[in-house]
C-alpha cells in the first residue's frame, strides 16, 4: 500500500490550494469553490486516517459523509445569497460589497 | 435599629431619587411648575433625614469605646465571602456628616437656580448622595468599591448635563469619568488580590491580615493600584488634571459636592484601606507619597496664583489644599515602626483628617460663593470684577471669612488642620514640611491678591459687566444685588462651622485622635 | 452444460486464459480494461440504432402511419442511413462558443449513458462489475448527465441553449429525488444496493410488490430521459432543441445516441429493479434464457414509454416540477415509510409483502383521487370542460 | 500498480485544483472542480471507500457542483474576462498558502501517526448504516433536519418576489 | 439510543416539533394573504411557548450528569447553555416581533429558524464528539446565514450574510482539517477519547500536532465567538444583519463559541502539557481580541456596528477567563465559572441593548450615534435603561456586567497572568470612553428639531424591562448565577482533573 502520508501530503496541498482560492478569489462563488476544495482535502484526510489508523471502525467514512452532507447544505444557502445579492446589484464580487465600512 | 441606621442613611437618598422619577404631576395633577416645585421641596426634606440620622450617630457614637461601632455584617455573596459589612467610626462620622451637611446644602441652592431638566438633577443629586455614604460607611472593598463607581455615574450626569456649554461640560465630564475609573479598575484587580491571599474582602479582617507582606513585588504592585486609584481622586499632582475641568464646567451644587466630599473619598480610601493594610509598603514608598503631597501643594498654590477665572482657581486650590492630607497622611506612613514618632504621626493625620472636613466645609463654601457671583454677573472672570466690597458687602464678608478659613488663619477651622499637618510632619519629613510651608505663602498670595483683591477691592467699574441678574426673579439689573435670603440659609451654617471649629475644634479632633493613635500604636507595637 | 450456465463469466475466463498465453500480466489487464470499455462504448450505439427505428415505426403505427418503409425490409436500415448521414454532415460550431467546453460537452454525456451499463444484469453473474453499491451508482452517473447538459447548454453561446440546460437541470434533480426513494424502496426491501442480489430476491417482481415504486420509478425515468411528456427540455416549439441546438454533425449524434442509450439502460434498470431482471420460466435451468428474458422485458418497458410518448400531451415546466414534488415525492415518501414499517412486522415474508402490496394500492388510490379532484377544481377554477 | 493509480489521482487533483483556482472563466474552474471531485473520487476507491466515492459524485458533483454551475450561469454578466481574478491581497495569500503547505507537510510527516493496517471491512455499508441508525443517530438525524432547514433557507433568501 | 435519551432530549425535540408547527402553520393555515396578516401576529407566541416548553424540558436533565445517544451528553454545563440559548433566542423572538412588520411580509419562518438555531445551540453545547460538534456548529451557522439574510429587499442584510457565509464556511473547513488531524492521532473523534489517547504521549510521538490542530480548530470556535483574527465577518454582519439577529449573534451565538472552544480544550486537551501551549495560545487572542476591539470601536458612527466591535472586545475580556482556567479543589475562581457568568449577564446586557436600538431602529428607522441625540426627552425609560446597559457593558457596579468581570479578571489575578489583567483594566477604560459617548448623545446632546416622542411597542417593553431588571439583579445578587455557574463549570473542571 502506499505509505499514509503520500495522503496527507497531497490532503494539504489540495488544503492550501482551497485556501488560497477562498482567501485570493474576488468572485464570491470562486471562494465558495476554495472552500469546496478545503473540505475535500478533510475528507481525503477523514479517510485516508480511517485507512491506515482504525480501519474496522467506520469512524472516518461517518465523518467524510456528514462533511459531504453539511458541505451540501452550506452550498445551497451559499448560492441562494450569491444570487439574491447579484439580483440586487449585478455583482459577486467580494470587494465591491462595501456598504458597510468603519 | 441601632445596626440598620447606616443602611437606613446610605439607602434614603436612593429612596429619595426613585420617588423623583413618579409621575407626580399625572397623579396629583399638578402642573409643570407645581411638580418641579413639589420634587424641589420633596428632595430637600428626604436630605434632611439622612442628616438628622447624620448626628444621631454621632451622638450615639461611644467614643469612650472606639473601634467601628453600628456595625451591620450580613453575607452578600456567600460564594465568595463577600459581606454586607458596614459601620462608623471616628475617621468616617465626621465624613457623613459633612456628606449629608453638604447635600441638603446643595439641594437647598439648586431649589433656586435649577432651572431645566429639573427632575434628574434632584435624582441624580440624591443617587449621588447614596454612593458618597455609601463609601464612607462601607467596611468590604468589593461593597466598598461598588459604592465607589455608583457616586461616579451621578457626578457624571451633573457635569455633563448642566455644565455650562462654554466650559466643555461634556468633555470635562468623560475626563473626570475616565480618570477615576481608570485608577479603579486597577484597585478592582488589587482588592481581587488581597481576596486571593486573605481569602476575606473585609476592610478590618484584612488588615489584621496584612496581605503581600512577605513580597515585595506584589505589595508594592497593590499598594500602588490602591494608591493611584485614591490619588487620582484626591487630586494628587500628576493626576490632576481632570480636576479643574470638571470643576469649572459642574454646576455649582456640583462643585460644592465634588470639592467638599468627592476628593474626601480618595483621602478616605487611603486612610481606610491603604495605610491600614499595606502599612509596610507604604512605608517603603512614604517619601513618594509626601512628595507628591508637597508637590501638589506648591503646584496647586502656584498655578492658582496664575488663573483669571475664579472658579478654576478655587479648583486649584483644591489640588493644593488636597496636598496637605497627602502630606501629612505620606508623613505618617513614614513613620510607621518608629515608636518615637507616633504621637507626631498620629497628629499628622489628625491634621490630615481635620484637613478633609475644614476643606470640604470652606472649598465647599467657595463654590457657592463663585455660584453666587456667577448667578449675577454670568462671568467668572477675574479681570472683569472689582469693587464688589461696596456693592455687596454681605456677600465680602461672607467670602472674606470662608477665605481666610481656606488660608488657615488663626481662629478659624483651616487653621488647625494645617497646623496639625506640619506640627506633624515637620518632626517626620522636615525638609519636605519646610518646602510645603511655601504653600501657604502662595495661599495667602492668591487668596489676597488675587481674589479679595480682585473681587472686592478697587474702584466698581460699571461698564466692565454689562448686566446683573436678580437671582430671586430672573431679572435684570443695572446694580449688583446683595445676598438673597435663601443664599444666606446656604452660607451661613458653613461659616457658622468655620468659625466654631476654629474656636473649638476638639470635638472633631478628639474623634480623629482616638482613630489615628489607635492605628499608629498599632503599627508602632508590631 | 456447466460451460452454458454461466456462460458469461465462463467465456471470460477462457478468454482471458487465451490471452494471456501470449501476453505479460499487465497488458492482459489493459486488454480486458479496453475490450470492456468497447462493449460500454458500444451499447449506446447499438440501442440508438435499434431504438430509433423501433420508434419511428411505434409513433408511426399510433399515429396511423407506417414509419420508415423505404431504406431495406420494413425500413429497417433507415437508422443506419440517418448515421451516415450525420457523419458526413458539417461540424459547426458557433462562434462565440467556449470551444473545449463545446466539444468536451457530447464525449461527457454519452461517457454517462455508457457507464450507466456496467452495472447492469443481463443474466445471472453476467454483469460488468457487480459493485455493492449498484444502485447508488446508478444514480451517482446520472449526475454526469446533468454537468454535461450545463456544459452544452453553456458552451454553446446561445439563449435557448442555456434556457434549455436550466430546464433540464431543474428537472433532473427534481425527479432524482422520486427516483431515488423508489430505488431506496427497492434497496430497503432486498437489504442490498447490489444489482445482483436486487434481481435474485426477487421471487414475484416487485412491480407486483411496490407498484407506487414502480409507477414512481418509471415516472421519474422518464423525466430523467427527458421524453415526452416531459420532452420540454428540447421542445422544439418552445426552445428550438434545448441545450443541444448549436450541436451538428457527429457531436449532436453523440448527444442522439447517449439519449437512446439513456432510454435502453433506464429501462433495463426498469427491468432489474421491478421486473425481475434475467428472471423468468425456466431461467434457473437454462440460464441462457436469461438474457432473453432480460432483452424481453426490457423492451417491452421500451415500447410501454414509446407509447406514452405518443399518446400523452407536453407538460408545462411548473406543472412538471409541481407534479414531481408535489406528487411523486409525497407519494415516495409515504411508500418508503409504509415498506419500512411493513418489513419490521414479525412476519413470513410474504405476508410482509402483501401488507407492501395493500399500502402501495392504498397510497396508489389516494394519490390517484386528489388528483383528480385538484384536476376538476382547477378545470372549475378557468371554467373549463370537465368540470 | 497502487502507487502508479495514486500519483495519477493526486496529479489530476491537484492539477484540476490549481486550475479551478487560478481559471479566470469561472465556469470552467467550475469544470475543473468537478474533475477535482472525480480524483478524489478515485482517491477513494484507491482507499477502498467505495460508497464514500460514490456519495461523492452523487453529492459533489450531483448536486454542488450543479448548483455552482447553476449560480455561475445566473450571475454571469458579472464574468467580465477583463477584471482581475484575485483581490489585491493574491500575492500575500499565495505566500501564506504556500509557508501553510510547507507547514501542515512538515507536520503531517512528522507526527507518527498510529498506523495500524488492518483489511478493509467487507460489509463495510452495512456497517455504515448499521452506524447510521446507532451511535451517530442523533448526527444523521440532524443532518437531515439540516438539510430540510437549507433547503428552506435557500428558498427564503432567493425567492423572486417580496 | 435508548429512551431515558430522549429524555434528556426533551428541549431540542420540543423546539424541533415548534419549528416544524410553525413552518406548517405558515404554510397552510395563514395561507391566503387577507388572513395571514393577522394570524401571523400569533406566530411569536407560538415560538415563545415552544421555547417555554424547551426550557421546561430541561428539567429532567438538571443535576444529571449521562451520556446520551453516545455523542451527546446530559450535564450541568450543557444545561446552563442551553438554558443560556433559549432565554437569548426567547429574547430576541421579543424584538423580531414589531421590528419585522412592515420589513417582510414572511414572518413565518423567521420565528421558525430562531427555534431551529435554538435547538442547534442545544445540540452543539452538549455535544461530546467532534462530528457532533461539526454537524451542531454548521447547523447553527447555516442557520444564522439565512436569519441574517432575511431581510431581501435590504441591501445591507445580504451582503452582511454573505460576508457571513463567507468567512464562516473558510472557518469551518480549517476548524475540520484541524478536527481531522486530531481524528488521525488519536483514531476516535470522542473527547473523552481523544483525551485518552493523548495521555502521557503529548510530550513524545505526538508533539508535533497538538499546537497545530489547537490553531486550526480555533479558527472554527474563534469564527463563532468573534475572536481576532477570525472576527472580520462581525462588523459587517452585525451592522447589516436584522437587529434582533444582530442580538442572537452577538450574545447565544458567540456564548456557543465560547461553550463549544472550553469543553473541547478542557475535555479533550485539557492535559497539563497541552493546557500550556493553547492557555498562551489564548492570552494572545485574547489581548489582540480586547484591544483591536475596542481601539476600532473607538472610531465607529454607527450604533450596530459599535456594539458589533464592543462585542469582539467583550469577547477577548471573557477568553480571558478560559485562559485563566484553573481546577484546584476549593476553588471559587475557576476561570470558566467567570466565563458562564460573563456570558449570562453579557446576554441580558446585550440583548438589552440592542432592544433599544431595534425600537429606536423600528420607530424612526435610524441607526446611527448621532440619531440618539436627546433620546432622554424622546423616550426617556429607553435613554435610562440603555445607560444601564452600556454601564453594564463598561463593567461598573452595581450590574451583571461587573459581576462577570469581576469573575473572569479576578481568575486571571489568581492565576497572577498580571500582565493580561493590566491590558484588561486599559482596556476596559477605553471601552468606558465609547459606551460613554453614546451616553454623552443620549442625554447631554438636545434632540434635533421636531424630533417626536418614540413610541415603544409592547414586546419592546417587556423586552427591555426584563433584560434591564435582570442586567440590575446580577449585579445586586449574583449569588444565585454564581453559584449555578460554579456548578455549571465543575462539570468540566473535573475532567481537567
Amino acid at each position: 500500500m502506499v505509505p499514509l502520508w503520500y495522503y496527507l501530503v497531497l490532503a494539504a496541498a489540495l488544503f492550501c490550494i482551497g485556501a488560497f482560492g477562498a482567501l485570493a478569489r474576488k468572485n464570491a462563488v470562486g471562494v465558495l469553490m476554495g472552500v469546496e476544495l478545503m473540505l475535500n482535502a478533510v475528507n481525503i484526510n477523514l479517510v485516508a486516517f480511517w485507512r491506515y489508523t482504525t480501519a474496522a471502525q467506520l469512524t472516518g467514512q461517518l465523518f467524510a459523509v456528514f462533511v459531504i452532507t453539511v458541505a451540501a447544505a452550506e452550498a445551497a444557502v451559499g448560492l441562494a445569497l450569491f444570487i439574491a445579492i447579484y439580483r440586487q446589484r449585478n455583482t459577486v464580487n467580494v470587494e465591491e460589497f462595501d456598504t458597510m465600512k468603519g | 435599629m441601632t445596626n440598620s441606621l447606616l443602611t437606613i442613611i446610605t439607602f434614603v437618598p436612593l429612596v429619595g431619587a426613585l420617588l423623583t422619577l413618579l409621575p407626580w404631576g399625572k397623579w396629583l395633577k399638578l402642573d409643570k411648575a407645581g411638580e418641579e416645585r413639589l420634587i424641589k421641596n420633596g428632595a430637600i426634606a428626604i436630605s434632611l433625614l439622612p442628616l438628622g440620622l447624620a448626628l444621631m450617630l454621632w451622638s450615639g457614637y461611644d467614643q469612650a469605646l472606639g473601634g467601628f461601632q453600628f456595625e451591620i455584617n450580613v453575607p452578600w455573596v456567600k460564594a465568595i465571602n463577600v459581606n454586607y459589612h458596614m459601620g462608623v467610626d471616628g475617621l468616617s462620622l465626621p465624613l457623613i456628616f459633612l456628606t449629608t451637611f453638604l447635600t441638603v446644602l446643595g439641594l437647598w441652592y439648586s431649589a433656586r437656580v435649577i432651572k431645566t431638566r429639573v427632575r434628574e438633577f434632584f435624582f441624580l443629586f440624591l443617587l449621588l448622595e447614596m454612593g458618597m455614604t455609601g463609601v464612607f460607611v462601607s467596611l468590604d472593598l468589593v461593597l466598598f468599591y461598588v459604592f465607589w463607581e455608583v457616586g461616579l455615574v451621578p457626578m457624571y450626569f451633573l457635569i455633563g448635563i448642566w455644565g455650562q456649554a462654554k466650559d466643555r461640560p461634556q468633555y470635562s465630564a468623560i475626563k473626570f469619568f475616565l480618570y477615576t475609573l481608570a485608577g479603579s479598575v486597577f484597585m478592582l484587580l488589587a482588592i481581587v488580590a488581597i481576596y486571593f491571599t486573605t481569602g476575606t474582602f473585609d476592610i478590618v479582617e484584612a488588615a489584621k491580615l496584612k496581605p503581600f507582606a512577605d513580597s515585595i513585588l506584589l505589595s508594592g504592585l497593590a499598594f500602588w493600584a490602591f494608591f493611584i486609584a485614591f490619588a487620582i481622586k484626591v487630586p494628587s499632582w500628576p493626576f490632576h488634571t481632570w480636576l479643574p475641568d470638571a470643576h469649572t464646567a459642574a454646576p455649582t451644587a456640583g462643585s460644592v459636592l465634588l470639592a467638599g466630599v468627592l476628593l474626601k473619598l480618595g483621602a478616605y480610601g487611603i486612610l481606610r484601606i491603604v495605610l491600614p493594610i499595606f502599612p509596610e509598603a507604604f512605608k517603603r514608598y512614604a517619601l513618594i507619597v509626601v512628595a507628591l503631597g508637597v508637590i501638589s501643594i506648591v503646584y496647586g498654590a502656584l498655578v492658582s496664583l496664575a488663573q483669571w477665572d475664579l472658579k478654576r482657581l478655587i479648583a486649584y486650590s483644591s489640588v493644593s489644599h488636597m496636598g496637605y492630607v497627602l502630606l501629612g497622611v505620606g508623613a505618617a506612613a513614614y513613620a510607621i515602626g518608629t515608636p518615637k514618632w507616633v504621637d507626631a504621626s498620629a497628629m499628622a493625620l489628625n491634621g490630615a483628617a481635620m484637613q478633609m472636613f475644614t476643606h470640604g466645609i470652606s472649598t465647599g463654601a467657595l463654590f457657592f460663593l463663585v455660584g453666587v457671583i456667577y448667578e449675577r454677573a454670568h462671568l467668572r472672570d477675574l479681570k472683569m470684577f472689582g469693587g464688589f466690597s461696596s456693592k455687596l458687602p454681605y456677600y465680602y464678608g461672607l467670602f472674606a471669612v470662608t477665605a481666610f478659613t481656606s488660608l488657615g488663619l488663626p481662629g478659624l477651622a483651616g487653621f488647625w488642620s494645617e497646623l496639625f499637618v506640619f506640627r506633624g510632619a515637620f518632626d517626620i519629613v522636615p525638609i519636605w514640611a519646610v518646602i510645603g510651608v511655601l504653600g501657604i505663602v502662595l495661599t495667602a498670595a492668591y487668596i489676597l491678591w488675587k481674589i479679595i483683591q480682585y473681587t472686592f477691592l478697587g474702584q466698581y467699574d460699571a461698564h466692565k459687566i454689562a448686566h446683573w441678574t436678580d437671582v430671586e426673579t430672573g431679572a435684570e439689573l443695572h446694580e449688583p444685588k446683595d445676598l438673597a435670603f435663601f443664599e444666606k440659609v446656604t452660607l451661613w451654617p458653613l461659616v457658622a462651622f468655620m468659625i466654631f471649629l476654629g474656636i473649638y475644634p476638639a470635638p472633631l479632633l478628639n474623634l480623629f485622635n482616638t482613630v489615628f493613635v489607635r492605628l499608629m500604636s498599632g503599627f508602632a507595637g508590631k | 452444460m456447466d460451460y452454458i450456465r454461466d456462460f458469461f463469466i465462463n467465456f471470460a475466463h477462457s478468454w482471458t486464459t487465451w490471452i494471456s498465453g501470449g501476453l505479460p500480466g499487465w497488458a492482459v489487464t489493459v486488454v480486458n480494461f479496453l475490450l470492456g470499455g468497447l462493449i460500454l462504448v458500444m451499447m449506446p450505439v447499438i440501442a440508438t440504432l435499434a431504438l430509433t427505428w423501433m420508434e419511428r415505426k411505434v409513433i408511426g403505427r399510433i399515429q396511423n402511419r407506417l414509419g420508415p418503409n423505404r431504406v431495406g425490409p420494413w425500413g429497417i436500415f433507415q437508422a443506419i442511413a440517418d448515421a451516415v448521414k450525420m457523419l458526413i454532415k458539417e461540424d459547426i460550431i458557433p462562434d462565440r462558443a467556449d470551444r473545449p467546453v463545446f466539444n468536451l460537452a457530447p464525449i461527457l454525456i454519452f461517457v454517462g449513458a455508457a457507464m450507466l451499463w456496467a452495472v447492469i444484469p443481463f443474466g445471472r453473474r453476467m454483469i460488468g462489475q457487480d459493485l455493492n453499491i449498484g444502485a447508488l451508482y446508478v444514480v451517482a452517473i446520472g449526475s454526469i448527465t446533468t454537468v454535461a447538459v450545463l456544459m452544452a447548454g453553456w458552451a454553446s453561446n446561445n439563449k435557448f441553449a442555456l434556457i434549455g440546460a436550466f430546464r433540464v437541470v431543474a428537472q433532473l434533480l427534481s425527479y432524482e429525488i422520486p427516483m431515488v426513494l423508489s430505488i431506496g424502496v427497492v434497496v430497503l426491501v432486498v437489504g442490498s444496493m447490489r444489482m445482483g442480489t436486487i434481481v435474485e430476491s426477487q421471487w414475484v417482481p416487485f412491480c407486483l410488490v411496490l407498484p407506487v415504486a414502480f409507477i414512481t420509478y418509471v415516472l421519474a425515468a422518464i423525466a430523467e430521459t427527458g421524453r415526452a411528456p416531459f420532452d420540454l427540455l428540447e421542445a422544439d416549439s418552445e426552445i428550438v432543441a434545448g441545450y443541444f441546438v448549436e450541436y451538428s454533425g457527429l457531436k449532436f449524434g453523440w448527444f442522439y445516441i447517449a439519449e437512446y442509450g439513456n432510454l435502453m439502460a433506464v429501462s433495463a434498470i426498469t427491468t432489474t429493479l421491478f421486473l425481475g431482471g434475467w428472471r423468468g420460466p425456466f431461467a434457473g435451468a437454462a440460464p441462457v434464457l436469461g438474457p432473453l428474458y432480460f432483452i424481453i422485458k426490457t423492451v417491452l418497458v421500451i415500447f410501454v414509454l414509446m407509447w406514452i410518448r405518443g399518446t400523452l400531451p407536453r407538460f408545462r415546466i411548473d406543472q412538471m416540477l409541481a407534479f414531481a414534488w408535489k406528487v411523486l415525492v409525497p407519494a415516495a415518501l409515504v411508500n418508503l415509510l409504509w415498506v419500512a414499517a411493513a418489513l419490521k412486522l414479525p412476519v413470513p415474508q410474504a405476508v410482509q409483502y402483501a401488507v407492501m402490496l395493500v399500502g402501495n394500492l392504498a397510497i396508489l388510490g389516494v394519490t390517484l383521487t386528489l388528483l383528480g379532484q385538484s384536476a376538476k377544481q382547477h378545470a372549475k377554477r378557468h371554467g373549463l370542460a370537465g368540470a | 500498480m497502487q502507487h502508479v493509480m495514486f500519483f495519477l489521482f493526486a496529479i489530476i487533483t491537484l492539477g484540476a485544483a490549481i486550475m479551478v483556482v487560478t481559471t479566470r472563466n469561472l465556469l470552467r474552474s467550475a469544470l475543473w472542480l468537478i474533475l477535482v471531485f472525480f480524483g478524489i473520487a478515485g482517491i477513494f476507491v484507491l482507499l477502498n471507500a467505495e460508497f464514500l466515492a460514490v456519495v461523492q459524485i452523487l453529492v459533489y458533483v450531483g448536486a454542488i457542483a450543479t448548483l455552482i454551475i447553476f449560480a455561475v450561469m445566473l450571475t454571469r454578466q458579472v464574468m467580465d474576462p477583463k477584471q482581475p481574478r484575485f483581490n489585491d491581497q493574491a500575492r500575500v495569500v499565495a505566500g501564506f498558502a504556500t509557508l501553510l503547505f510547507v507547514v501542515l507537510a512538515v507536520i503531517v510527516t512528522r507526527v507518527a501517526w498510529p498506523v495500524a493496517i488492518g483489511a478493509a471491512p467487507v460489509d463495510a455499508i452495512q456497517q455504515l448504516g448499521m452506524d447510521f441508525v446507532g451511535p451517530y443517530a442523533v448526527p444523521f438525524e440532524v443532518a437531515s433536519v439540516l438539510l430540510v432547514v437549507a433547503m428552506i433557507g435557500a428558498i427564503i433568501i432567493a425567492r423572486e418576489h417580496e | 439510543m435508548k429512551l431515558a435519551d430522549l429524555t434528556y432530549l426533551l428541549p431540542e425535540l420540543i423546539l424541533l416539533l415548534t419549528a416544524a408547527l410553525i413552518f406548517l402553520l405558515d404554510l397552510i393555515w395563514f395561507k391566503r394573504p387577507a388572513v395571514s396578516e393577522r394570524r401571523t401576529e400569533w406566530l411569536p407566541y407560538v415560538a415563545l411557548a415552544g421555547l417555554g416548553g424547551a426550557a421546561l424540558g430541561l428539567l429532567p436533565s438538571l443535576g444529571k450528569t449521562a451520556s446520551v445517544a453516545t455523542v451527546l451528553t446530559a450535564d450541568p454545563y450543557g444545561v446552563f447553555f442551553k438554558a443560556l440559548a433559549i432565554m437569548g433566542v426567547a429574547l430576541v423572538v421579543l424584538l423580531a416581533a414589531p421590528y419585522l412588520r412592515g420589513r417582510t411580509p414572511y414572518r413565518g419562518e423567521f420565528y421558525a429558524l430562531l427555534l431551529i438555531v435554538a435547538l442547534a445551540i442545544c445540540l452543539a453545547v452538549g455535544a461530546t464528539n467532534l462530528v457532533m460538534i461539526y454537524l451542531a456548529m454548521e447547523f447553527l451557522s447555516i442557520t444564522s446565514y439565512v436569519l441574517t439574510g432575511y431581510l431581501r429587499n435590504d441591501r445591507k442584510s445580504g451582503e452582511a450574510a454573505l460576508k457571513y457565509f463567507l468567512y464562516g464556511a473558510t472557518a469551518s473547513a480549517v476548524m475540520l482539517y484541524g478536527m481531522s488531524l486530531l481524528y488521525g492521532a488519536t483514531g476516535t473523534v470522542d473527547l473523552a477519547g481523544i483525551a485518552a489517547a493523548f495521555q502521557g504521549k503529548a510530550q513524545g510521538t505526538l508533539a508535533w500536532l497538538s499546537m497545530p490542530a489547537i490553531i486550526l480548530l480555533m479558527a472554527g470556535f474563534g469564527f463563532k465567538a468573534s475572536l481576532v483574527p477570525f472576527h472580520q465577518w462581525a462588523p459587517d454582519t452585525y451592522e447589516g444583519a436584522p437587529t434582533p439577529v444582530t442580538a442572537f449573534l452577538s450574545t447565544a451565538s458567540k456564548a456557543t463559541g465560547f461553550a463549544i472552544l472550553m469543553r473541547v480544550l478542557l475535555t479533550s486537551l485539557g492535559q497539563a502539557d497541552i493546557a500550556r501551549q493553547w492557555i498562551s495560545l489564548l492570552v494572545a487572542i485574547s489581548v489582540l481580541t480586547m484591544t483591536l476591539g475596542n481601539l476600532t470601536a473607538l472610531r465607529q458612527t454607527h450604533i450596530k456596528r459599535l456594539l458589533a466591535y464592543s462585542s469582539i472586545a467583550q469577547a477577548g475580556y471573557i477568553l480571558i477567563g478560559v485562559a485563566a482556567v484553573l481546577a484546584g479543589p476549593g476553588r471559587t475562581f475557576t476561570g470558566i465559572n467567570g466565563v458562564l457568568i460573563y456570558l449570562l449577564a453579557y446576554l441580558f446586557t446585550n440583548v438589552g441593548a440592542f432592544t433599544v436600538v431595534t425600537a429606536v431602529e423600528t420607530a424612526t428607522g435610524k441607526v446611527d450615534i448621532r440619531d440618539y441625540a436627546g433620546l432622554v426627552q424622546r423616550s426617556p425609560w429607553l435613554a435610562a435603561l440603555l445607560l444601564v446597559f452600556l454601564l453594564s457593558l463598561a463593567g461598573i457596579p452595581p450590574t451583571g456586567g461587573f459581576i462577570g468581570k469581576f469573575f473572569v479578571f479576578g481568575a486571571a489575578v489568581q492565576n497572577q497572568m498580571w500582565v493580561l489583567v493590566a491590558i484588561a483594566a486599559v482596556n476596559s477604560v477605553i471601552a468606558a470612553f465609547y459606551y460613554l459617548n453614546i451616553v454623552r448623545y443620549i442625554f447631554f446632546t438636545p434632540a434635533e428639531e421636531g424630533a417626536d416622542r418614540i413610541p415603544v411597542a409592547l414586546p419592546f417593553r417587556v423586552a427591555v424591562g426584563v433584560t434591564a431588571a435582570v442586567t440590575i439583579l446580577l449585579g445586586l445578587a449574583p449569588s444565585p448565577l454564581i453559584a449555578w455557574a460554579t456548578q455549571s463549570a465543575q462539570a468540566l473542571l473535573v475532567a481537567l482533573r
